[in-house]
């Protein structure tokens, strides 16, 4: 479904990205990890169209995206959770659910999509009227999410959905990931917790410093040795 | 694509070097002298807020330029042509001196003329001075323009203080023919050199009179609301209220004073907006009755006045203005001082302006006689009141005092209608 | 001669309702290497803010030195001796690699001269001299850590906060950044240090404080520390137990 | 190579420096002198802008008010004491300081847009304050009518002169002697934590610098370099006009806009930018002003607008390019 | 009631000077840019206003049907045309300085187009309501003027309901608080921005049409509110709506109750103090928050 080809990136002068390729099947839950500054965020704004990339290709099945505006990619269904969030902060849990739904192809299904979201997050049902930036940081998480699934994706990208949160929270956020991957979404994973997001992908890649260094099966890169001791700790 | 931009900048730039040389070296080949022609130059603000009193200015110049040439130039200096260069002030006193080295040094004009607004004429007036090349100084009144002592200064207008001295004539021989006690004033004025010259001369002039001033409110020339002051003016209530606008102040107050009734014995403007042209078609019936002052009326009682302005009412679709008379009827001065000068020599032309007795021809529609005293300064700069009033359905400015030059069969209301109530 | 360099009292700050460091207790020797760490949130950044000066706090002390310096601006504190670098690194874009080294050196005299010659010795040690020239805006990730520790370092601290210094870097990068710290170490520098890459802070540092919801959970060696049920459940996750 | 380079600049700047100080030999036209005059005032204003404009950038869009400072104090000290503008001018750059500190302390802590307001407010209040005010005990300020400086004939004393040479010779003095402050500012502690500060206060409030002091410091040096220029407007114009000494659109904007479209923050940035579009506002008045009404004004916004489209960064960047350029073909 | 006159009269023109900053306040929320070319865009629509009344003599507060597109237009292609490169081109730059010069450019350039199409002429609209007044009890104040208070409440009433009900005011809000937030979510964010300023533009219309049957207009009415506009801004808080109109407000009453006790010129001054003040005790404004700069 989404393909990348030796695609550099970054921003301005720098570049953060080099020789990149990858690829997420229909239907697939892939990870992929790596430290705080490897290159993940950039990976994801690339792949949204936030960042042009200097060199390479990125396909969603047979249509060029690099160099679509990101709204366009949107549009394909490739939707991401930025990191830290970002909700829209004075706006009401319902206004940001609904700006998830401003698309075209969105919007004809707000109704069941909304349904499906309160369903699968009752909490943001509850707080519809509260303004996005009183939330604590696990409902802003789980309204980003929300938000996105607003919008149709057919391509669910998180960026840390961990970050900043307990670990019972983490817990949560995941199984939520969990059920979305039962709705047929396909679900591309980006974490510094490299415990579980390979525990929830059955694929998963590891970005070092800009560079994919290594690439597999959860379980083969749950298991390497070179991983558990940078990333584990162990 | 920045290659590109980059390009684009570096050939606008040297393209403005080339041009700003191109532009040095124009500039001395051009000065050569021609008998044929006479070069001046006129300084008015042609940008800015004050643009269109600048344009009325230069129209007037341009259509007494024309009728000079027409009639075969200066007969003394061989039919030689009049050609006008215009300079744009901005009405920035910086620019005024800037335009007017200009004129001198690379136009190398005659002599110059100008220049609306007393802050550009004080120190363009001043650069004149040092090149020793003769100003004519047609419309800024400042007093101090023809009080430093310059010798090559020319005023024909009239000193500020003058418009105030015969406005207070006004009222005391207005209050005694119609035995209404006049005892407070109240001054409203905008807040620039213009208003606070003003200032001074009424509280020189009207204490003098026996009158009180109970009201002294200055306000910014560029106000957005002047509801306050016409509330204020309307607590205090002052026998006769006088003001000092430009245009758009002066249709704001009139119109304000309108809405709130506010009805003293008189409204008196002091020439500048109330005197504009358009100042009637901004403030509409609330004009009525409103007097002011003026050095000329289109229906003022002097040789020459109604053909002329009818020529340029006919030209430019609009009438002429007292500023317009004098820019118009400056040029028959210069132009007599021309032939009698016979020359572009800048002592000989200022010999000519001090010789100056000029008691005939279009320059009459401004002033009987023109002469020139010690300082520069016009003698017996004219002045009369004149009051907006319905004739025929039409609101017209009519000149009703003083007598001998009022309007044939004019009437003055006095007091304004309503007052006291 | 175990000496106090820096003591934190009962330490306390909170933004609206939400308590960020909930008196905090802790102290740094000199001479130690300290480490801070803490699932994200748990208020480390936090906490590093509020003993220089960043954040004022609602209750308790910052004793550095044997002096009070709560409350004191971020650039008295620096001046005290207290150097820090930024979790999100904050070079000075349009200054070169140098001239961001010398802002720093800066503090401890007027001459430019003298300035240039303590940037350049600080850029050897921190391997940037080939960057002199090169403007910050367009280093790498792995470059901006070191430059922002090189800035720190110019001031000449006695005690030195590093906030996530090693993130980001390959296993390569990580060794030669763990050099780096030991030898700052060495050279006289006390280092309390926020970090992630666990492997990393224990070979750094001799004491770890383990934070989570704004206080302090644990506190010790980091066989103590990584040995702790508490640590675990908070931090690792219970799949480490 | 490096010799080499150093000679060729040298050679450079010794030609630049015979050619300055050659040019009222070969410009006798005093209308071309005085233009010229102005560009390097302008210059200099662009370049006293710039210490807290550029290098601190702060956006102070209301200098207006130090210019009015400088010019007035020294006036009016000069008309009614008959102190000499050579003296009267430190007099004037010491209360521009304190002014510069006035206003300082108040805007300082704001951030962004709101000082750059700020300043705009505070400006027109000041405006409206020289408007209204006729007298100051026995000193004379003419309120709207304006100051007149009391012409004493040609004398240095007075720092009057009929010819616009000794003006020139002064102005390039001036300019110098501003570049060379703004070099030795650039290449001082002051100047490093200038630009720190400008691209991040908390990154440079942790490396010890103390943001409002140095502000504080950057913006009196300005004020007091923008006060000379000040004076300097005074002693040429010999007449002050509230609006044109102190006004936004005479004086504060150009500063920034010469400052900006040159290059803020370089040292020689705002010298070009001022020269240039003060050659460049002269040109199209000398074209087009007396022409259609506003022409001339349109042209100089429209050529502005290109400028700052195509080259956001200021003209210097197209030399930075330029050399960039020769090295690399040298290697 | 004299008094009462004196306080109604600064409520209408408060509200019509927070209806001018209105699309200043929101340019700067969503942009985070000052628009200095704000009051030249104010004098184009004041102009375009007063031609279409004099050309057709339709009531000018019904012209807004006309105007208001027109300008939304000139804005949306300013903003696509001038301010879009620059700010592509300044993308990492943190104050985007050149973007407000280029503002302050296209007000120059604005001003003296103005100048050489329409020429320097003063002219206002004399309608039937121009010079009349309403009574209210012991309250008097101009007909125009309270129109345009009640106006200028209407259109800061519907303007914030289209920015809370509408989805393109939601999404023109989301971009304001997130861009690249907004961009994945679908949102075109140059359109929105473009949008934006050219609402922002449109808005001036309101203002134009409320102006002209009391004020004049010619090339250089901008300034007159320019400043103003700024002050008001400032005061309520830079991007805040309610902060636009209170600050209009606040000001409006300053320089009516004000000019009472005091000369109109000092008024202006006691304007900037209040000014001052506010921001040394507040320095984001009444309402600004911190969200928002």
């Amino acid at each position: 479904m989404l393909r990348i080809k030796e695609l550099d990136s970054g921003y301005g002068d720098i570049t953060v990205l080099k020789n990149i390729s990858l690829n997420v099947d229909e239907g697939e839950i892939v990870s992929i990890v790596g430290a705080n500054g490897s290159g993940k965020t950039t990976l994801l704004n690339t792949i949204s169209g936030i960042l042009s990339p200097k060199k390479g290709e990125i396909w969603v099945e047979d249509q060029r995206i690099d160099n679509l505006p990101p709204h366009k990619i949107t549009e394909l269904g490739i939707v991401q959770v930025p990191e830290g969030r970002r909700i829209f902060p004075l706006m009401t849990v319902y206004e940001n659910l609904m700006i998830g739904a401003s698309l075209p192809r969105a919007k004809a299904k707000a109704k069941q999509n909304l349904e499906y979201v309160f369903d699968l997050l009752p909490r943001l049902a509850e707080r519809q009227n509260q303004i996005g930036r009183t939330m604590s940081g696990g409902e802003q998480q789980m309204l980003a999410i929300g938000r996105a699934l607003m919008a149709e994706p057919r391509l669910l990208m998180l960026d840390e959905p961990s970050m900043g949160l307990s670990p019972l929270l983490v817990s949560t956020v995941f199984e939520v990931i969990a059920k979305i991957v039962e709705q047929k979404i396909t679900v591309l994973i980006v974490e510094q917790n490299v415990k579980k997001a390979l525990g929830l992908s059955k694929r998963g890649y590891v970005l070092e410093n800009g560079f994919i260094s290594m690439e597999g099966s959860s379980d083969q890169l749950l298991n390497n040795p070179h991983i558990k001791k940078a990333y584990l700790g162990m | 694509m920045k290659k590109k931009s980059g390009k684009i900048v570096s050939l606008l730039l040297t393209a403005v070097m080339v041009l700003t040389l191109g532009a040095g070296c124009g500039g001395q080949g051009g000065g050569s002298e021609d008998a044929k022609e006479i070069k001046m130059g006129t300084i008015l603000p042609l940008s800015g807020s004050q643009a269109p009193l600048g344009k009325i200015g230069q129209q007037a110049r341009d259509m007494a330029i024309e009728e000079i040439n027409a009639a075969g130039g200066i007969e003394s200096m061989g039919g030689a042509k009049i050609k006008m260069v215009y300079a744009d002030s901005k009405g920035d006193p910086a620019t005024g001196v800037s335009e007017a080295e200009r004129l001198i040094t690379q136009e190398e004009v005659a002599l110059i003329t100008g220049c609306y607004q007393s802050g550009v004429a004080m120190p363009s007036t001043e650069v004149a001075e040092r090149y020793q090349i003769p100003y004519f100084v047609d419309v800024p009144s400042e007093d101090q323009i023809t009080e430093r002592g310059f010798k090559y200064i020319f005023r024909l207008a009239e000193k500020t203080s003058w418009r105030n001295r015969a406005q207070t004539e006004f009222i005391t021989s207005m209050a005694q023919k119609y035995n209404t006690p006049v005892k407070t004033v109240g001054l409203i004025y905008e807040n620039t050199a213009w208003g606070q010259g003003a200032v001074r001369a009424w509280e020189k002039y009207l204490p003098e009179a026996g009158l009180e001033i109970v009201m002294k409110e200055p306000y910014p020339a560029n106000s957005s609301d002047l509801t306050p002051v016409v509330l204020k003016a309307k607590k205090l209530n002052p026998d006769i209220i006088m003001m000092v606008s430009y245009v758009s102040d002066a249709a704001l107050l009139t119109k304000t004073f309108a809405e709130h009734q506010v009805k003293p014995l008189a409204f008196i403007g002091t020439s500048g907006g109330f005197a504009d042209p358009t100042y009637y078609d901004l403030a509409g019936d609330a004009s009525e009755n409103f007097f002011d002052i003026s050095t000329w009326e289109p229906d003022v009682n002097r040789p020459n006045s109604q053909e002329i302005n009818k020529r340029f009412q006919e030209k430019y679709g609009y009438a002429m203005n007292a500023e317009a008379v004098k820019a118009y009827a400056g040029m028959y001065v210069i132009k007599d001082a021309l032939e009698k000068a016979g020359s572009t020599e800048p002592d000989k032309l200022r010999e000519a302006f001090v010789a100056t007795d000029l008691q005939s021809g279009p320059a009459q529609m401004y002033a009987s006689q023109t002469k020139f005293d010690e300082t520069g300064q016009m003698i017996n700069a004219p002045l009369v009141i004149c009051q907006y009033q319905k004739v025929n359905g039409k609101m017209e400015r009519v000149t009703v005092w003083p007598e001998k030059e009022a309007r044939v069969g004019s009437q003055i209301v006095w007091p304004y209608p309503g007052a006291g109530n | 001669m175990q000496n106090t360099l820096l003591e934190l009292q009962d330490l306390t700050v909170r933004f609206g309702g939400l308590c960020a460091v909930n008196k905090l207790n802790m102290k740094v020797n000199t001479g130690e290497a300290v480490g801070l760490i803490g699932p994200n949130g748990a208020g480390k950044t936090t906490a590093f803010n509020l003993v220089v000066g960043v954040y004022k706090p609602s209750e308790g002390k910052v004793i550095f030195d044997n002096e009070d310096i709560t409350g004191l601006p971020p650039n008295e504190i620096c001046k005290k001796g207290i150097g820090r670098t930024f979790q999100v690194v904050k070079p000075f874009g349009k200054m070169t690699v140098l001239q961001n080294i010398m802002a720093g050196a800066f503090v401890n005299t007027a001459k430019t001269q003298e300035a240039r010659q303590i940037a350049s010795e600080v850029m050897e040690k921190m391997g940037l001299q080939s960057k002199r020239d090169k403007l910050a805006a367009s280093l790498t990730i792995p470059e901006r850590k070191r430059l922002e520790m090189a800035k720190a370092l110019a001031t000449r601290p006695k005690l030195m906060l590093l906030d996530e210094v090693l993130a980001g870097l390959n296993p390569t990068e990580i060794q030669d950044a763990v050099l780096l710290i030991k030898s700052m170490i060495k050279d006289g520098v006390t280092i309390l240090m926020i970090e992630h890459v666990l492997q990393a802070t224990m070979a750094i540092c001799e004491r770890i404080v383990v934070l989570n919801y704004g206080q302090k959970l644990a506190e010790g060696t980091p066989e103590q520390v990584t040995g702790n049920e508490e640590v675990i459940k908070a931090y690792l996750g219970d799949d480490y137990a | 190579m490096i010799e080499k380079n150093n000679k060729k600049t040298i050679i450079l700047w010794a030609g630049l420096a015979v050619i300055l100080l050659l040019i009222p030999m070969f410009v006798t036209k005093p209308y071309f002198l005085h233009v010229i005059i102005m560009c390097l005032l302008w210059a200099y204003l662009a370049t006293s802008w710039n210490i807290i404009g550029g290098f601190a950038g702060q956006l102070s869009l209301g200098h207006g008010i130090y210019t009015a400072v400088g010019a007035y104090v020294t006036v009016m000290l000069f008309n009614t004491l008959g102190l000499s503008p050579w003296l009267g001018m430190f007099i004037a750059g010491a209360v521009a300081v304190l002014i510069s500190l006035v206003i300082g302390f108040p805007t300082f802590g704001l951030r962004g847009a709101y000082y750059a307001l700020a300043t705009v407010a505070i400006s027109e209040g000041v405006i409206v304050l020289i408007n209204s005010i006729g007298d100051v005990g026995k000193f004379h300020v003419g309120g709207a009518e304006g100051l007149i400086l009391k012409t004493v004939g040609n004398s240095w004393a007075a720092f009057q002169f009929s010819s616009k040479v000794p003006y020139y010779y002064i102005i390039l003095i001036l300019l110098v002697l501003g570049i060379i402050a703004a070099k030795k500012i650039k290449d001082s502690r002051l100047g490093y934590y200038l630009v720190a500060l400008r691209e991040d206060e908390d990154a440079a409030a942790a490396i010890g610098i103390n943001v409002r002091n140095n502000k504080l410091i950057a913006g009196a040096i300005s004020a007091f370099m923008t006060a000379l220029g000040g004076v300097f407007y005074a002693m040429l114009i010999r007449y002050l006009e509230p609006n044109a000494v102190a006004g936004a659109v005479s004086m504060s904007t150009q500063m920034v806009f010469m400052t900006i479209v040159g290059g803020a923050g370089t040292v020689f940035g705002p010298v070009i930018g001022g020269i240039l579009l003060s050659l460049v506002s002269e040109f199209i008045r000398f074209y087009l002003g007396g022409q259609l009404m506003g022409l001339h004004l349109f042209v100089y916004g429209l050529i502005v607008l290109i400028i700052i489209i195509k080259q956001p960064s200021g003209i210097i960047a197209l030399f930075d390019k330029l050399k960039e350029r020769l090295s690399r073909e040298q290697h | 009631m004299g008094f009462l006159s004196v306080v109604a009269n600064g409520l209408s023109m408060g509200a019509i000077y927070g209806l001018i900053a209105l699309g200043l306040t929101l340019i700067f929320g969503i942009m985070r840019i000052i628009n200095f070319a704000q009051g030249a865009l104010l004098m184009l629509s004041m102009m375009v206003s007063y031609w279409l009344w004099a050309a057709t003599g339709i009531n000018p507060y019904i012209l807004v049907i006309i105007v208001g597109p027109i300008m939304f237009a000139v804005g949306y292609i300013c903003e696509r045309c001038l301010i879009k490169p620059v700010l592509d081109e300044q993308k990492d730059v943190r104050e985007p300085v050149a973007v407000l010069l280029l503002t302050a450019a296209l007000a120059i350039v604005l001003e003296n187009a103005a100048l050489m199409v329409f020429g320097a002429d003063y002219v206002m609209a004399k309608t039937s309501f121009s010079t009349s007044t309403i009574a209210l009890g012991p309250v008097t104040v101009s007909a125009a003027r309270f129109y345009g208070l009640i106006i200028a409440l209407l259109a800061a009433g519907i303007f914030y309901l289209f920015l809370h009900r509408t989805q393109v005011g939601c999404n023109i809000r989301a971009t304001g608080q997130d861009r690249n937030a907004a961009a994945l979510m679908g949102i075109d964010v140059p359109k929105t921005y473009a949008i934006a300023f050219g609402i922002g533009t449109a808005l001036l219309s309101v203002a134009a049409v409320v102006l002209i049957p009391f004020y004049y207009v010619h090339p250089s009415v901008g300034a007159v509110f320019m400043t103003k506009a700024f002050i008001v801004v400032v005061l309520g808080g830079l991007g805040s709506i309610p902060g636009a109109v209170l600050g209009g407000v606040i000001i409006g009453l300053i320089e009516s109750i004000g000019a009472q006790y005091m000369a109109a010129t000092l008024t202006a001054m006691l304007v900037y103090l209040v000014f001052l003040l506010v921001l040394f005790v507040k320095p984001t404004g009444i309402f600004g928050s911190p969200y928002d700069w």
